[in-house]
């Protein structure tokens, strides 16, 4: 059986390179994408955890995070969409009125 | 005695009559209000001291307290007043006194738009200085003795329209006050130390308490000096008097010649027991009372402002006082303030009524001749003359006479010689002021000299009852016969203790001594007069020769030692100076800037914290994550 | 069958989420209907009655004994119920104070007051969750919601730039808390909150590394709601961007909702595990009020400004979570009750100058209010004095009672620190009563005529006005209620 | 302690509430009707407080007490009382308050409602403080004086440079007072913790002994607030700023009342509560105030404007007060408490004076005065009093209080007393030299000739003050011995420390009592 430390690792690095692309890159899809990848990262911690305990709670939240996640792209596209009127972009450095 | 209250209360009857509802009497009924209050005053001194011989002379120390005025913890003063022969003397001075100065400044005011005020500050005052003498403890001697001068320097202020008067009457405020300050610091050591101010208790427990010499009566005594320097015009706080002659001139007679400036003389007397176990005091006392009076005698002899002369003459004649004081004898400088007060009064009432004549003028050069258009004022002046310079029979030689004589008996020989100096510069320049003024050639201004008159009765009286007194007021007190010494006799309960701490023999002394010494007083007032006499009527280029001969010493002495500009460049400027340093380098930059600065300072931080929230969103998002990181480096290892 | 009665019965004690939920559907189905018109009467007037009723139905929650719903997923306690009460305060003043600002800002009205509703819900549900999933559901319920709402008007600029901001960043938190769940699922195996207390509590944590990694992250994510530095860089840019009737919701009801949570996590299980803890939070009450007020130092905008403000006082109030009693939880409730009141008063009357006297939120727009409207210059005056912490108002008593929290666990230093906080606060918020106070210049007047539909901020602002003074001066009450709700 | 039934304390507290609500209801425009309402009240209360003096019994103990429970899970009560430190402040207050009533009717003008609300809050908050006996509802009433004087120096100050004044004023004392706030948990807490009894009450307190670690610390907290309020020589600055800005009746108040808080607060709390802390600081806190003393007279020197000038002579005699007190002896003490009252009198008065004319000549620059005696006899008669009793002069109010804190300081540490003692004769120079550049010489310009004399109300303003300032100075034992057993009792708890701990204090006559015969 593959160790639990595997599965946490490779969810760590998913998370990680969620990070970096959320840090990283301008476009906002992107960084939308990304963090989607950072979710999707704690997705497998959990099912991960829940196969090592024998318990099944973090699978059925497995199922609510991909609701949740699918929920808040609508919104954030909505928003995205939105900013593109106003930007002719969806570049997130042109979202720089507020500031100071 | 129950009513002895009176006395104060009639004088300050006046001073509230005046003040309040003056505005329904013409000048005529303030005057007599203001007067008839002295006069009644003086009425019930005199009662008073017919019930006073009555008590047998060990007894006559009569004390009423009124109510308790000051009462924190064990410390009570009970306000009230003392009754001796000290304070009876005083009495009757101050009163009568002031109640010939009350009539004579009537008519000697009369055209002054200030005439209601001047009377409302002159009873105030008489009622101060009444206080001053009569108080029971320390601390009411202090209100009449802030309370004089305060009026004192309402009254120098008088006219506060010129700023010479004004700046002379705050001088003479301020200049007290530092002679306060000791005064303060001396009631502290008092208190302090006996646990209450009262007069009795205090000379009772002084003696018991402590032995001759002691520090902290030493402390007390030389503080209570200073206070009496700043009073009574001594080396080293005179130099408010002479400019207190901005003041009407009734006020120079009352104030700044009779009363007020004698008041440290009084306080040194009253405090006769302290001072006789302080003999170190005493020898202080002694040596700055002579260098006062031939210090300020010096500098009298060149003035050419009448007043002036007179202010000086008064800080030479106190410093008489203070001498015999602090040879202990005590009812010597008593009987030389008594004396002074009917000559010096009489001296200035004559200056008053020579520039009432003259139009205000005052400067000796501007007159001359003056003895033939007012006899009257001259027959007092010269009545006066004589009497400060030690004239026998006039008053001034006989209390002169018994300070010096006393000072000899001490074996105080240098001040015994300074005193004679003093004495020989007095008759000089007392001669001097009356040659040039009353004899010689007239100087006084063409258009003047046609109105020159005496004065009306209401100004003459005064001056011819001063004038007699200042004849026989010496008469009181004779030498070689000590049951002729009246005055001393009468006094003698009161300083008694003092005289029994110091050991004082009062054993006869030879009166070939007496004599001798008497007629060398005599010689050298008369070789003052014949200086005079020489410099100013056979000769009159002399002096102006001599002036040009000396001319370093002579501006020395005309502009006073320059003491004023020293005081002022030593102490008035740096402590100006000082305060606007401070005000700018510590208030403003210190204080303020550090306050300010620390709101500065945190708006600056503000400003840069704020450049942090760059509008980036994802600079938050890499803040918030470095956060993270650091939080959890923080909890996990 | 036995468990849809149970489950039945059980709604009971979610009846105000069910309330509101209900009254949000309500509005969208009658918006469908055409002739309820677009002005917003008939949504605010749906959302207020709901909202008022869910407060009622308050009373009857209150009856119950403390008891956990739904098979452990929700709990109806004292503690829910208080912070539930203030949560449907800020609701309705919230909706009152919005009745004339959002039509000016010419936002979709209905659905407005639908999401407003809906987040409102969220939160109530986070309150009352006691089971992760519930409450990373609840979280993202409430927070989808405020994220559009902060876009709602969304042909500005400004409003679209601080919803992006909003999204990315929460999302992003989001991610944070949901990893640190799953570390925690992985320490103790269950996500009760009760049975994770008990372990910890029992000491049968078998991985204390998991737990520790994972309450870091749930840290990150809940401090990210509650404005704590250095979480805090989206608060300005996104309190000044949105509607300020939202801004002041976010202030208040995000807040409280993610401090509930916070507490239930932290103030009896995860504080108890490391002494770190205390220290951690310690530095961080420390530099996030230091940080709120100093930048709240040098800014122009009123709005940011009590954005600022509001990171401060997320700092006072961490000075009680440091102190970690009950005392100071109860201290905290308080708070949050006190701050609704006179937030959202400071709001409500940044929205009567912004929204119905036509003008900007800079400070200069305040220059003579005080003298053009004296009466509502002089509720601002006195919700800056309470926000300042001044007597009689009620936020002198919640910054005492949290202070005093802390002097009693002996952080006596904390609170010598949090006092010159106060002190440097003071100055902006005099800043603003010294414009209030100033003479304007005469081209800065507006005509004094009363302003049509101001009714409605007005009513929302006494019940602000009433809350903090009563809070203010007859507190015993309402602090008896909070120190009672958080003695579990 | 002397339960009595009837409320009068809160009574006097409150009662300006009625007049705030009656004014309230008036319309904007009657500007004297709200003026005559707060005039009324004002004088009514005064009137109400007045059986305080006389029923005042002369014990130590709290009189008039009332008690309610307020919050009582945390120990707070509504407890209110007076003893003879607290009595002569809240009729000074009260007495004052009229007076200001009066002195603003012609100067305020503007919004006059919202002034005379403010200042009738004002009125509550400083009685309130005056009389609480409980250390929360101390600290309410303490910091709910700071907005409405704060608005009284922002809105109807001086134009120039009122807003740096009033946040000066109110930053200063609020980071003072929030100092204060800790240290009141802190005596909170331990007190509980010690005794178990979680309570504020200040009586109880006072039985309170405390480890002197903690009486250190808690001394600084409570007397930075004091410090500040007072104000005390390093924390002055924002006073000259305050008055001189704030519109004259402000200046009355602050300078009558509101700086005899700080000194309040000083005999009631520190003194009593932190005895061992107090006797370890008496000699810094004398030095400081002597510097005040002498610094505040420095500053004086150079002020060109009167407000200023007088503003610093505050500085100065609250350095004679706070002198006084932490001389720890009777004398100092009673000094220092009559010398509040005769600052609040004499200070007081003398802003009514400037405030009268600066209604005039609308400048307070003494350059622009001189020669007023001239065309205002009466104004420059009262002003002359006044200048006197400010200075000290025997036979008025300020005599008494310099006197007895001198003595009382000498008593303790003679060179204190000493250097005090030179602050008088600084008084003497500034404040005479003020009144002759503004009263003496020439009229130089001409605008003052045409300047009128007071006239009735303004005679009225200042007879009362007058009528005080020569009772206290010829007959002070009505008031003294109202003090008198409250101060006895404070001292005693020294006189008992001095012995139990043999403190080997050096003075004067110890050193000098071995020359006994």
């Amino acid at each position: 059986m593959i160790p639990l430390n595997y599965y946490l690792i490779l969810s760590g690095i998913l998370f990680t390179i969620g990070i970096i692309g959320v840090l990283y890159r301008r476009n906002t899809l992107i960084i939308f994408m990304s963090i989607e990848l950072m979710l999707n990262s704690a997705n497998l911690t959990f099912v991960a955890f829940s196969r090592f305990l024998g318990n099944l709670d973090g699978q059925i939240f497995v199922f609510f995070v991909m609701v949740v996640a699918a929920a808040e792209v609508v919104v954030g596209l909505a928003i995205i969409v939105n900013l593109y009127r106003h930007h002719k972009s969806i570049s997130a450095d042109r979202a720089n009125l507020l500031k100071w | 005695m129950k009513y002895v209250w009176l006395i104060v209360f009639f004088p300050f009857l006046g001073f509230l009559i005046n003040g309040f509802l003056s505005k329904f009497f013409n000048k005529k009924v303030v005057a007599f209000i203001a007067a008839s209050a002295i006069g009644l005053a003086f009425l019930c001194g005199l009662v008073t001291l017919v019930k006073l011989l009555a008590y047998p002379p060990e007894a006559r120390s009569i004390e009423i307290t009124f109510y308790s005025w000051i009462k924190a913890g064990g410390f009570n003063i009970e306000a009230g007043f003392l009754i001796d022969p000290l304070t009876m003397v005083m009495v009757l001075v101050v009163s009568g006194v002031s109640f010939l100065i009350h009539i004579y400044a009537g008519e000697y005011m009369e055209e002054d738009p200030g005439y209601v005020r001047f009377f409302v500050y002159l009873n105030l005052f008489v009622s101060m200085m009444l206080t001053l003498v009569m108080a029971n403890n320390f601390l009411l001697m202090f209100v009449g003795w802030e309370g004089v001068g305060l009026c004192s320097y309402l009254l120098i202020g008088f006219w506060f329209e010129k700023d010479s008067a004004s700046n002379a009457g705050k001088k003479a405020f301020i200049v007290n006050r530092i002679g306060d300050f000791g005064f303060l610091i001396a009631m502290f050591i008092i208190a302090t130390t006996f646990h209450t101010l009262n007069f009795k208790v205090v000379f009772e427990k002084a003696p018991q308490m402590f032995q001759v010499g002691s520090g902290l009566i030493t402390a007390a005594t030389l503080l209570l000096f200073v206070g009496a320097t700043g009073k009574s015009a001594q080396i080293p706080l005179y130099v408010w008097l002479p400019d207190a002659m901005e003041g009407p001139t009734p006020v120079s007679a009352l104030i700044h010649a009779a009363t007020m400036v004698t008041a440290g003389v009084y306080m040194m007397a009253r405090c006769s027991v302290l001072y006789a176990l302080a003999p170190f005091s005493l020898g202080v006392v002694a040596v700055i009372g002579c260098l006062t009076a031939v210090y300020a005698a010096s500098m009298a002899l060149v003035q050419v402002d009448m007043k002036r002369v007179l202010a000086y003459s008064t800080i030479s004649q106190i410093g008489y006082m203070v001498l015999g004081c602090g040879v202990g004898a005590f009812a010597a400088g008593i009987f030389h303030l008594m004396t002074h007060a009917f000559f010096k009064a009489l001296l200035f009432l004559c200056a008053g009524s020579v520039s009432h004549a003259l139009a205000g003028e005052l400067d000796i050069r501007k007159m001359g001749n003056l003895h033939k258009k007012m006899p009257i004022t001259h027959i007092t002046f010269l009545s006066a003359t004589l009497a400060i310079s030690g004239i026998i029979p006039f008053a001034g030689f006989f209390s002169k006479d018994e300070v010096l004589f006393e000072t000899f008996m001490s074996h105080h020989n240098v001040l015994y010689i300074l005193g004679l100096i003093g004495a020989l510069m007095t008759a000089f320049y007392m001669f001097r002021l009356y040659f040039i003024a009353f004899r010689g050639e007239s100087h006084v201004e063409p258009e003047l000299e046609k109105h020159i008159h005496e004065p009306s009765w209401r100004m003459a009286l005064p001056l011819c009852v001063l004038g007699v007194l200042s004849l026989i007021g010496g008469w009181i007190q004779l030498p070689f016969f000590h049951n002729l010494k009246i005055l001393g006799g009468f006094l003698s309960p009161v300083f008694h203790h003092a005289h029994e701490i110091s050991k004082m023999e009062e054993a006869s002394v030879s009166v070939w001594l007496e004599g001798a010494l008497m007629t060398l007083s005599l010689i050298v007032a008369g070789l003052g007069i014949l200086i005079a006499y020489k410099f100013y009527i056979k000769n009159p280029e002399l002096p102006k020769r001599l002036g040009e001969k000396f001319a370093g010493l002579y501006k020395l002495l005309f502009n006073k030692y320059y003491v004023d500009e020293i005081y002022q460049m030593v102490v008035v400027k740096p402590l100006y100076n000082l305060s606007e340093i401070l005000s700018i380098a510590v208030d403003q930059a210190v204080i303020d800037g550090s306050v300010n600065g620390t709101g500065r300072s945190l708006m600056g931080v503000g400003g840069v914290l704020r450049r942090t929230t760059t509008g980036y969103v994802q600079f938050y998002g890499l803040v918030m994550f470095l956060g993270a990181v650091i939080l959890l480096l923080w909890n996990l290892f | 069958m036995i468990l849809g009665i149970q489950y039945i019965k059980d709604s009971v004690g979610f009846l105000p989420f069910l309330i509101l939920l209900a009254s949000g559907l309500i509005i969208l189905m009658g918006s469908a209907v055409s002739g309820f018109g677009d002005k917003g009467r008939y949504g605010s007037g749906v959302a207020l009655i709901g909202s008022v009723l869910a407060l009622l139905s308050l009373y009857v929650l209150y009856g119950l004994k403390r008891n956990v719903l739904f098979n452990g997923m929700l709990i109806i306690d004292k503690f829910s119920i208080f912070l539930v009460a203030t949560l449907l305060i800020a609701t309705i003043v919230v909706i009152l104070i919005s009745r004339n600002a959002i039509a000016k800002e010419g936002a979709e009205i209905n659905e407005y007051y639908v999401l407003l509703l809906f987040s409102s819900a969220g939160m109530i549900l986070m309150v009352q969750s006691i089971n992760l999933i519930m409450v990373f559901l609840a979280l993202e319920i409430f927070s989808l919601a405020v994220y559009v709402l902060v876009g709602i008007t969304k042909q500005k600029k400004i409003s679209t730039e601080a919803s992006l901001k909003y999204l990315l960043l929460g999302a992003f938190s989001a991610a944070f808390f949901l990893y640190g769940l799953t570390y925690i699922y992985g320490a103790t195996g269950t996500l009760d909150l009760q049975k994770i207390t008990n372990l910890v509590a029992a000491g049968e944590i078998t991985n204390r590394f998991y737990l520790l990694f994972g309450g870091t992250l749930v840290l990150f994510g809940l401090a990210f709601k509650i404005a704590i530095v250095p979480f805090h860089m989206w608060t300005p840019d996104v309190y000044e961007g949105a509607p300020t009737p939202i801004t002041a919701y976010m202030a208040v009801g995000v807040k409280a909702a993610a401090l509930a949570v916070f507490l239930r996590i932290f103030g009896h299980t995860l504080l108890k595990i490391s002494i770190n803890w205390h220290t951690l939070f310690w530095v961080l009450a420390v530099i996030t009020m230091s940080v709120g007020n100093i930048c709240a130092l040098r800014q122009d905008s009123v709005k940011r400004m009590l954005a600022y403000s509001s990171i401060a006082h997320a700092g006072y109030i961490f000075v009680a979570v440091v102190a970690g009693s009950n005392y100071g939880y109860g201290g905290i409730l308080f708070y949050l009750l006190v701050y609704t009141f006179m937030n959202l008063g400071a709001f409500g009357v940044v929205i009567y100058v912004e929204n119905l006297l036509g003008l900007k939120d800079d400070y200069d727009s305040f220059k003579g209010f005080g003298f053009r409207k004296p009466i509502i210059g002089l509720c601002m005056v006195i919700f800056l004095c309470s926000l300042m912490g001044l007597p009689p108002t009620g936020g002198f008593i919640a910054k005492f009672v949290v202070f005093s929290s802390a002097v009693k666990a002996g952080y006596i230093w904390l609170v010598v620190i949090a006092v010159i906080n106060s002190a440097i606060a003071a100055y902006y918020y005099l800043r603003l009563i010294i414009t209030i106070y100033t003479r304007a210049e005469e081209t800065n007047t507006v005509e004094d005529r009363p302003i049509e539909g101001s009714i409605y901020n007005s009513i929302g602002l006494i019940i602000s006005l009433i809350g903090t003074l009563i809070l203010g001066i007859i507190p015993y009450g309402v602090l008896q209620l909070a120190m009672r709700a958080v003695s579990l | 302690m002397h339960e009595t039934n009837f409320p009068i304390l809160s009574i006097i507290i409150f009662f300006p509430i009625i007049g705030i609500l009656l004014i309230a209801f008036t319309e904007r425009k009657d500007g004297y009707l709200q003026k005559w309402i707060a005039f009324w009240t004002t004088l009514i209360d005064f009137i109400i407080s007045l059986p305080l003096f006389f029923a005042f019994k002369n014990v130590a103990d709290f009189q008039f007490v009332e008690k309610v429970n307020w919050i009582p899970s945390l120990g707070i009560s509504y407890h209110v009382g007076v003893d003879g430190i607290s009595l002569l402040l809240v009729l000074l207050t009260t007495f004052l308050c009229p007076i200001c009533i009066a002195a603003c009717w012609k100067d305020i003008q503007d919004k006059v409602k919202e002034f005379l609300i403010a200042f009738l809050f004002l009125e509550v908050s400083m009685i309130g403080v005056f009389c609480a006996l409980d250390l929360f509802l101390f600290y309410i009433f303490w910091e709910l004086m700071l907005v409405p004087m704060f608005l009284l120096i922002l809105v109807w100050g001086a134009p120039a440079r009122r807003v740096y004044a009033s946040v000066k004023f109110f930053l200063y004392t609020m980071a003072g007072s929030m100092m204060m706030l800790v240290g009141i948990l802190v005596l909170y807490f331990y007190h509980g913790k010690v005794t178990g009894d979680y309570t504020f009450d200040l009586l109880k307190m006072f039985q309170l002994k405390l480890p002197f670690r903690y009486e250190f610390w808690l001394f600084l907290a409570f007397g930075i607030a004091f410090a500040i309020k007072v104000p005390m020589f390093p924390f002055h600055t924002w006073l000259p700023d305050a008055h001189t800005e704030a519109p004259t009746i402000g200046s009355v108040i602050l300078a009558g009342v509101l700086l005899k808080m700080g000194t309040y607060g000083f005999v009631r709390f520190n003194l009593s509560l932190f005895p061992h802390a107090t006797m370890y600081f008496m000699e810094f806190m004398g030095i400081l105030a002597v510097i005040g003393i002498i610094y505040g007279a420095f500053m004086c020197l150079v002020q060109k404007d009167l407000k200023r000038l007088i503003a610093y002579s505050s500085v100065s005699h609250l350095g004679f007060v706070m002198l006084g007190v932490f001389a720890l002896n009777v004398q100092g003490l009673t000094g220092g408490m009559i010398q509040m009252i005769n600052h609040g009198l004499s200070t007081g008065a003398l802003f009514l004076l400037v405030g009268m004319i600066y209604e005039r000549r609308h400048t307070r620059l003494i350059a622009e005065f001189g020669g007023l005696a001239k065309c205002l006899p009466l104004y420059a008669t009262f002003f002359m009093i006044v200048t006197l009793s400010s200075i000290g002069l025997p036979g008025l109010n300020g005599f008494i209080g310099e006197f007895l804190i001198m003595l009382g300081a000498f008593k303790a540490k003679w060179w204190l007393g000493v250097l005090a003692a030179s602050g008088v004769i600084l008084a003497a120079w500034y404040m005479l030299w003020m009144y002759q550049r503004v009263m003496f010489g020439k009229v130089v310009h001409e605008v003052n000739l045409k300047l009128k004399d007071l006239v009735a109300r303004e005679v009225w303003i200042l007879v009362p003050l007058i009528i005080f300032i020569v009772w206290i100075g010829v007959h002070p034992n009505t008031f003294l011995s109202k003090m008198e057993p409250s101060i006895k009792n404070i001292v005693s708890k020294y006189e008992k420390i001095k012995i139990s701990e043999g403190n080997t204090k050096i003075n004067i006559l110890k050193n000098l009592k071995g020359e006994r015969s």
